[in-house]
């Protein structure tokens, strides 16, 4: 790497790949509620109006299900949109387009409609936002094939996996986080390309004992936990997936292949969640391998309440990764 | 035409100051940070509610999107409950697990504060099937915003309220924005009511700083339904004061354009009409405002001092037995 | 009104044959269980498509629902490459992964072929949009049925084709039922057309058993569209002669009403105009008839013969390079 | 049980269980495209209309997400509605109704409204109906709290599951299938209540060296994969799960401890799929019970092709059952 590395929020970083990938490939274009004339509803698409004009960042009505199928539309005819959803909460109302035409339509022609389009915008719980708002929707989308889907946690990845998914030539679904969006992190120059593959996890800090498998939200989460187990004497490693779909198995077995314990920590809810899917990867790879159980850490099963406390209560935090890693150490 | 028991107007004044009051309250106690979440105020729509609260009885349904807490209060449900609500406490009207988008009040028919947009409107059509289906004369009032008709589920319900014949009005508060999205840049339309001819269903526009052509304008619908089972559609002309949430500058409208509206509030007309027509005095007014201003700070005091819902309720609400 | 370059209409006479017979044998193979799945014939609606044709460029886009195999020969995909389709064949115009609800042509601008009633109508507000954004005069030919206009995408597609003045053809090919719910039963309105208002867009209706009719129409609103952007909606009325799919016998519908519709057969009355005009003889017809029933014939035996798609492929279409 | 058991098909169960409920309860109705005068699209609903009337058979337009949430509505104010979809697929462009206006109402009106609504209808893969229309729901409709599902593989289930749906105050989803429509089984006389209880498992076969777990149409596929097995030595026990959610861990854990080698054989797509679940939740309870590590038989991850020989390599069948036994027979 040439150059200084520099500051910015994840925010900025998302801001940045979406103006660089709209000046280099005029088939670039953004498309969603309020991202054009207010700057979007938090804000990434600052700037971008002003910048590349009304036929490339295009404001819509509140109609998902609608825009995000003119974004396939436009694909099949080889532009590249991206398409912001407010929040993937607000996808449901579109699952049908994502799940059948984004996905399916490569296959349906026999090869000759790939669909170029990232749809992206915040996933996952923010803050007593209720039981519609908080959907963390990685679990739902990964059980479709012909999706891609990335979950980046810093400010780098945000940038590096936005880009490569504009840049792909399958539909791929960026799960930002709200939560993050004012977060900072180190990040190359302006003027150096940053791509980061997708289907690459990233050894976010190296331990041992135990590995910690997480992603998004639980990123921070699961790195504090480390921290504080370290004062313990527990040394885990955490191994931050970056993309969900393609998943980095061979990353996940070469961690447990070290420590032998794995602790899952995961924003979405459990039944059949992201961890159920790599708790059954692991022990079919490497069954022997495991010196305990694989545990998880996720959301409580219940449609998340508006209460600050009982929010809490459901969902994942470092301490209650630091209770499971202890548990999975212990067995 | 008028209701055969029309409600009294200064006591409807009186609802439309108690819900101004509540909420300015609401938006100091969520800047002090009391309230979390999302927190949509509906101040200068106040006459839109209060005029269908006079149109219709006690038991006729109510359903609206997330900027409810007018709709809770118009119904009847206690400042009380509904701060608490904000709060997230367990004397809210939703038990604190609903919180500001989610007001429920089964006992006076209010059917909820729904956050997802467009989405409780084939909920209305589902009530108003349901009055059909018991063959009972009472009406389904849903209320949502300019920005919702462009959803497929408001598309669909209307057409399915068209077909099956149901008792239900169909309420667009069109306060010219959906977020920053002027009615404009998100509809292809000359005018909101125009579309309810896409569905056969009978449309009436009605001023909605206006208590009385509000009222007035609805209690015609009302009737018209009661007699005979049908849908209607009523674009209602109103605007909001504050931006779209807590947290939106509303940098997207002029200033001339707020100050146009303010001039034209609908608690301030109504209590020159009655004025002027010797119904009120200016202390009389006094005495209102000073007990919706009580009321609403009582109810701060009530949401802080009330509990939070038990942690071991955590599970209690996710399956009814 | 008529178009620049305006097609032979005995070619187009033609090719409403070549539709029918294809049609034909498809049906006979379905029924010695060649085919499988569901398959949906358009016997009686071949006036629809080949008119819109004739009002079209071949570079106009073309998108439509899953009674889609008319549209890809009307748009010049081989029957063989048809029929093969039909019989999961690596030569079909899907190479056998579509099947008969999924006909693509890219390079003849047949954008699929879709089987979720409705949700395509956005897919082609997108292409119109993408026409737009290159600037370039194209139109997008959006057919669907009668009863895709109650569904939710539809509805959001026309709004946004009208805010955005897409260069965007919505064509109802209303034939008077979805499945075995009539239009009068399914949707709110006293006509198709009138759902158009709703959004704003210039509606216009023609007879779908009258090929010069659609032609005519269609070459009207197309020629406005290419001077000035914006979208359209017709409804061209029309009649399937067969059950919805081959496994439906119809018996919502009376005879009557079928002999009505037979009698009025767009093929019959195209041949019968053309022969009074003397443009068509007798012999002449009967050679293009034989011809459209030998390229049926012979669309069998490549599909019998052709190869299936090789299990290895399995994978191979999961995701593009 | 008194009285003799009698021959029916999977479809007059279904049809027995709702002319059973409408006439129980006037609460009951019956709404969904072609249900009314069409008899239904798959005959479930054959003859209701002539017995009870056009309020309580309702045939709807194209609009499931309306239609869905008109039955939400409709149980808001204490009617019991049953939604049919003509098949699971299409309840994707009504997947906001069903996953959150119906699962989330109860905690968001701290419990004021329940909702008692059955969704019903054909679920997973039929034949070569192509990308779209193949979609097996289970997994994604698992994922929300608030939500029960079952999904019946004999004539006597259908009827039991269904006739419990409807009576129980919450959402249900009753996943049926097209395939076993026609399919015949024993069932009590028509005069004797059968109701079969949501979350309880089955045996449907006892066996001791190996678990296989499945539901709907994978329940005929296990059996023969079973019975070629014992041809080869090979007890296999097949544990029949009848409900999704809730699920039935005891009669699992159960049966695992007793072979201490499991299969799941599942009908939908493997990704976050029901068989992650739980092999999951096994390991986490008895993870020294298991002398191999969970197999899986599900679809291939793929979009469904239409040609019928790819669309047989993509799923689940009694030969890859019998392959992934023996595997795991070996281990
Ligand atoms: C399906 C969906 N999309 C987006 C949002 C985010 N959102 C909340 S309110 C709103 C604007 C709605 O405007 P309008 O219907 O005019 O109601 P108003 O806020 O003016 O009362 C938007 C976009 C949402 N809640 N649901
Ligand atoms: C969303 C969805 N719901 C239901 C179906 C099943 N279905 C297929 S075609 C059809 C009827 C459509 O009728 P119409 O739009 O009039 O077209 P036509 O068959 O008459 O050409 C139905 C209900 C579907 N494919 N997609
Ligand atoms: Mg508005
Ligand atoms: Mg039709």
């Amino acid at each position: 790497m040439s150059g200084d590395m520099r500051e910015v929020t994840y925010r900025q970083a998302l801001n940045e790949a979406l103006a660089e990938e709209l000046e280099r490939d005029a088939n670039v274009f953004l498309m969603g509620e309020e991202v054009a004339q207010y700057n979007g509803a938090y804000k990434v698409s600052q700037g971008l109006l002003d910048r590349f004009g009304p036929m490339r960042i295009i404001d819509t009505p509140i109609s998902e299900n609608g825009f995000a199928g003119m974004g396939v539309g436009a694909a099949m005819v080889g532009l590249r949109p991206i398409v912001e959803f407010m929040t993937f909460s607000f996808s449901l109302v579109a699952f049908d387009q994502v799940v059948n035409n984004a996905t399916n339509m490569l296959t349906m022609s026999g090869g000759q409609f790939n669909i170029p389009i990232t749809f992206r915008g915040p996933n996952g719980p923010a803050h007593q936002l209720g039981a519609t708002h908080s959907h963390a929707t990685e679990c739902l989308y990964a059980n479709f094939p012909g999706l891609k889907i990335c979950t980046p946690a810093t400010p780098r990845d945000a940038k590096g996996l936005l880009k490569t998914a504009i840049r792909d030539n399958n539909p791929v679904l960026v799960l930002e986080s709200e939560l993050l969006y004012s977060s900072k992190g180190m990040i190359e120059p302006a003027d150096q390309e940053l791509l980061i593959p997708l289907g690459e996890a990233e050894l976010k800090r190296e331990g041992s004992d135990v590995t910690i498998i997480c992603y998004a939200q639980t990123v921070p989460l699961a790195l504090a936990a480390a921290e504080a187990l370290e004062e313990e004497e527990i040394s885990a490693e955490v191994l931050d997936l970056r993309s969900i779909k393609p998943l980095d198995l061979h990353a996940i077995l070469n961690s447990v292949a070290k420590t032998h314990r794995v602790v899952v920590a995961e924003q979405d809810r459990p039944y059949c969640g992201i961890g159920s899917e790599i708790c059954y990867r692991i022990q079919k790879e490497i069954f022997d391998e495991l010196d305990a159980p694989i545990a998880r850490v996720s959301q409580e099963d219940v449609p998340m309440p508006y209460n600050e406390r009982l929010e809490k209560a459901v969902l994942p935090s470092a301490e209650k990764i630091v209770a499971a890693v202890k548990k999975v150490c212990d067995a | 035409m008028s209701a055969p028991e029309q409600r009294d107007e200064v006591e409807m004044l009186a609802l439309m100051l108690l819900i101004r009051r509540f909420e300015e309250r609401a938006s100091q106690q969520y800047q002090a940070q009391k309230i979390g979440g999302f927190c949509h105020l509906y101040i200068g729509q106040e006459a839109v509610v209060v005029g269908a609260i006079a149109a219709t009885r006690d038991d006729d349904y109510l359903i609206t999107a997330y900027r409810d807490h007018a709709h809770a209060l118009a119904r009847g449900t206690s400042a009380n409950a509904c701060m608490a609500e904000l709060f997230g406490k367990v004397t809210g009207c939703s038990r604190g697990l609903g919180g500001s988008m989610h007001y429920f009040d089964k006992a006076r028919h209010m059917y909820g504060g729904h956050a997802i947009v467009g989405a409780h409107v084939p909920l209305a059509a589902g009530i108003a099937l349901a009055s059909k289906y018991r063959n009972e004369d009472r009406v389904t009032l849903c209320f949502f915003g300019d920005g919702a008709i462009n959803q497929g589920a408001f598309h669909e319900a209307l057409n399915m309220a068209g077909v099956l014949k149901l008792p239900v009005i169909f309420i667009c508060e069109n306060n010219l924005f959906a977020m920053g999205t002027s009615v404009e840049r998100s509809t292809s339309l000359k005018q909101i009511v125009d579309r309810a001819e896409g569905y056969d269903i009978p449309g009436f526009i009605a001023d909605g700083m206006n208590f009385r052509e509000v009222r007035d304008k609805l209690t015609e619908v009302v009737e018209a339904i009661r007699q005979n089972s049908h849908p209607a559609f009523v674009e209602i002309r109103t605007y909001r004061y504050r931006g779209h949430s807590m947290s939106d500058p509303a940098s997207y409208r002029t200033k001339d354009q707020l100050e146009k509206y303010r001039l034209d509030d609908p608690i301030t007309r109504l209590r020159a009409q009655l004025t002027r027509e010797g119904k009120l005095s200016n202390e009389q007014f006094d005495v209102m405002d000073k007990h919706a201003k009580d009321t609403a700070l009582a109810s701060v005091t009530f949401a802080e001092k009330s509990e939070e819902p038990p942690i071991e309720e955590l599970y209690n609400y996710t399956y009814a037995p």
